[in-house]
């Protein structure tokens, strides 16, 4: 076996045989990256492609002179590079994801009860939402309301109605106060809040199909496929042909800016 | 707060929920969490194989928060550690056989902002580490 | 609990006289207290006789509660008025039915229930 | 485990998630995971309003699990209770004028298959109960 120093200057002046070889010889430096990451919702073979991405640069950019080590280098470059992977992703808000995760928990666990007859386990749960047991008991505890905009297109999963109509429904049956009884005369409070609902719902409906019309094509289908046809990400990766980290890295930025506008 | 806990394997999983749990009064993005989770796992686990190994122990756990700043330590009372520069060292690991990688302190190190280790052989071992949460887009630089 | 301070976040709506407060929190010791000032001012802010309790999106709630919506029942007893919870969920109810708050509070399904059976005097589940 | 947690209100949520996150190696039902992080909360929150008021303290959690029976207890180290008997009837409180209802340690009594308080006036409190879980649906009667 050739020194791994000797093996770096040849790769760095070109030679792509070398080069193999130390990628050869760090794959299972990059794995055992790679699985630290496990657990944040990304397909491993994904990330062990960006982590080989690191490791070429890693030895494109290590200087043979340094006193270290060429896994010291590395580890951090690679990890480096799995990081800016995810960064787009990991900038949400963790009180964000919880609440929305413990909005689908609750609805969850009131459907395994009601289908059994009997209080629903964790391990149900856990199974049926995809979310670990831990991940569940933190969710529980971050019940505070989910933007309605996540609630509406959730609830409507599996229903074949659009999500403006969703909205609509929603206002009507579940608060009611469209009709001609309502006085709006909701000056009082320090932020005075309007509540105005004839209003808010109309601007609610314009609003979101708007936001769908704006999407494109594929996204629009991804929203379609995951929360009106409850299609699991993997499910929904199949059908547009995509990878489930696309799909997840998509929709997260769709919900993002519908969130974004629909708030404005 | 202050947790003490067996040196079971189930609780490796419990220690990181306990400090996430902990840490989402700063409001963390979800990288940030992962990234504590990721340590505490890591610093929790070389107490539980290394330190203590079929021995029976307790790990303590102590995590403050300073102004944005969580800081956590993990210590056990285990067989320490001889040569601490080695051991953080990547890939080095004394524990091949049972398919340790020699990662955990190399990633206790990526994860978080400070990391350090104090440990005497036949006492035990402390591993503190910080992180500020809340950065402005902090960029994730090659060393 | 952080108290939205975004004006599209409608945590309560005014109804005739009748005051409904969409809880959007799990109700510890710690959330009730920033909730009872909160209520507390929209009381004495309007108009108010009734008091409606929405439970939707509570999904744990503790002694701390019961000591809520008692308070608010005394306030507004005194201005003959009434309180009532709506949409209370499995574990909430449990809270509630143990601690004897039905006898003196109503449930309903849903606030618009509760609204109607307060200003009209309609009846409870 | 044992949790030491400071008497501040934010932490009565932490300390019944850490209790729950616990418990999930029993594979609880979500009616069992309420019942105890009820009564955790109730307990906590007694120790944080009547044990220490104004005063700053600790507050010590200790879980234990034999079997399929969760053993939960808190202490701290506050004013203590002069009559138990009559602190824990449904009702009681020394409390009113906080919109206090009294009715703590009666959801502990509830909730839990077992409830025992032991305090000194001066010296503090210390709660402790148990559950089985996993138990044929037990149905709860009004008090
Ligand atoms: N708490 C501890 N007590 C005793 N020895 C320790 C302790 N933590 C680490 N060590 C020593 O330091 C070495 C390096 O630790 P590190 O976590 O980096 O790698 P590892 O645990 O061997 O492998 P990995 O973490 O990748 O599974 C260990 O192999 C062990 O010899
Ligand atoms: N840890 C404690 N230290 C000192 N006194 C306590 C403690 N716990 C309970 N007490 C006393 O026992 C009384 C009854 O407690 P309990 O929890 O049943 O009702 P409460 O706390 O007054 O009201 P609620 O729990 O319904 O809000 C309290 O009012 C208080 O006087
Ligand atoms: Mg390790
Ligand atoms: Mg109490």
């Amino acid at each position: 076996m050739m020194e791994i120093m000797e093996l770096l200057q040849k790769a760095q002046k070109g030679d792509r045989q070398s080069r193999n070889q130390i990628v050869e010889e760090n794959v299972g430096l990059v794995w055992s990256i790679v699985k630290r990451f496990a657990g944040r919702g990304y397909d491993q073979e994904d990330i062990f492609q960006i982590g080989c991405i690191g490791l070429i640069k890693a030895i494109d950019r290590f200087d043979v002179q340094f006193q270290v080590k060429f896994s010291t280098y590395a580890v951090p470059m690679i990890t480096g590079e799995i990081k800016r992977f995810l960064r787009d992703d990991g900038m949400i808000k963790v009180s964000r994801t919880l609440k929305e995760q413990s909005y689908k928990v609750r609805r969850t666990a009131e459907k395994i009860s009601q289908e059994n007859g009997r209080n629903a386990t964790l391990e149900e749960v856990a199974a049926a939402t995809e979310l670990s047991r831990e991940e569940i008991v933190l969710a529980l505890e971050a019940n505070t309301e989910v933007d309605s905009i996540y609630r509406t297109i959730f609830e409507s999963e599996g229903r074949a109605v659009t999500m403006a109509d969703q909205v609509v429904f929603d206002k009507t049956t579940s608060l009611g106060y469209a009709g001609n009884n309502v006085s709006s005369q909701n000056t009082i409070g320090e932020n005075g809040v309007s509540a105005d609902y004839e209003k808010e719902e109309l601007l609610n409906h314009m609003l979101l199909e708007q936001l769908l019309k704006e999407l494109d094509a594929t996204s629009r289908k991804l929203i379609e496929y995951r929360y009106f046809h409850d299609m699991t990400q993997m499910q929904v990766a199949k059908q547009l042909g995509i990878s489930q980290v696309q799909v997840s890295r998509m929709e997260k930025k769709i919900l993002t800016q519908m969130r974004k506008k629909a708030q404005l | 707060m202050k947790l003490i806990i067996n040196n079971i394997s189930e609780n490796e999983s419990f220690a990181r929920t306990v400090v996430a749990a902990y840490m989402t009064r700063l409001d963390p993005t979800f990288e940030e969490l992962a990234d504590v989770k990721t340590a505490v796992s890591e610093a929790v686990t070389n107490s539980i194989i290394h330190g203590y190994g079929k021995e029976k122990g307790k790990i303590e756990i102590h995590c403050t928060i300073k102004g944005k700043t969580i800081h956590i330590s993990v210590q056990d009372w285990g067989i320490g550690i001889e040569d601490i520069d080695k051991a953080m060292e990547p890939l080095y690991t004394t524990k091949p056989e049972w398919e340790r990688s020699g990662m955990g302190f190399a990633f206790m190190d990526a994860f978080m902002d400070h990391l350090k280790v104090t440990s005497k052989v036949g006492e035990g071992t402390l591993v503190e580490m910080d992180k500020e949460i809340g950065k402005e887009q902090e960029s994730v630089e090659p060393l | 609990m952080k108290m939205q301070k975004n004006s599209k976040m409608v945590h309560y709506e005014v109804i005739q006289n009748c005051l409904v407060i969409y809880i959007s929190n799990d109700l510890d010791h710690h959330t009730v207290t920033l909730l009872r000032d909160y209520s507390d001012r929209l009381i004495e802010a309007g108009n108010i006789r009734h008091i409606v309790f929405d439970f939707t999106d509570v999904d744990f709630m503790d002694s701390s509660g019961i000591g809520l919506i008692m308070g608010r029942y005394k306030k507004v007893m005194f201005l003959g008025g009434k309180a009532a919870v709506s949409h209370v969920g499995e574990m909430v109810n449990r809270i509630f039915g143990l601690s004897g708050l039905y006898k003196i509070i109503e449930k309903y399904d849903t606030a618009k229930d509760a609204v109607e059976a307060l200003t009209k005097g309609g009846k409870a589940v």
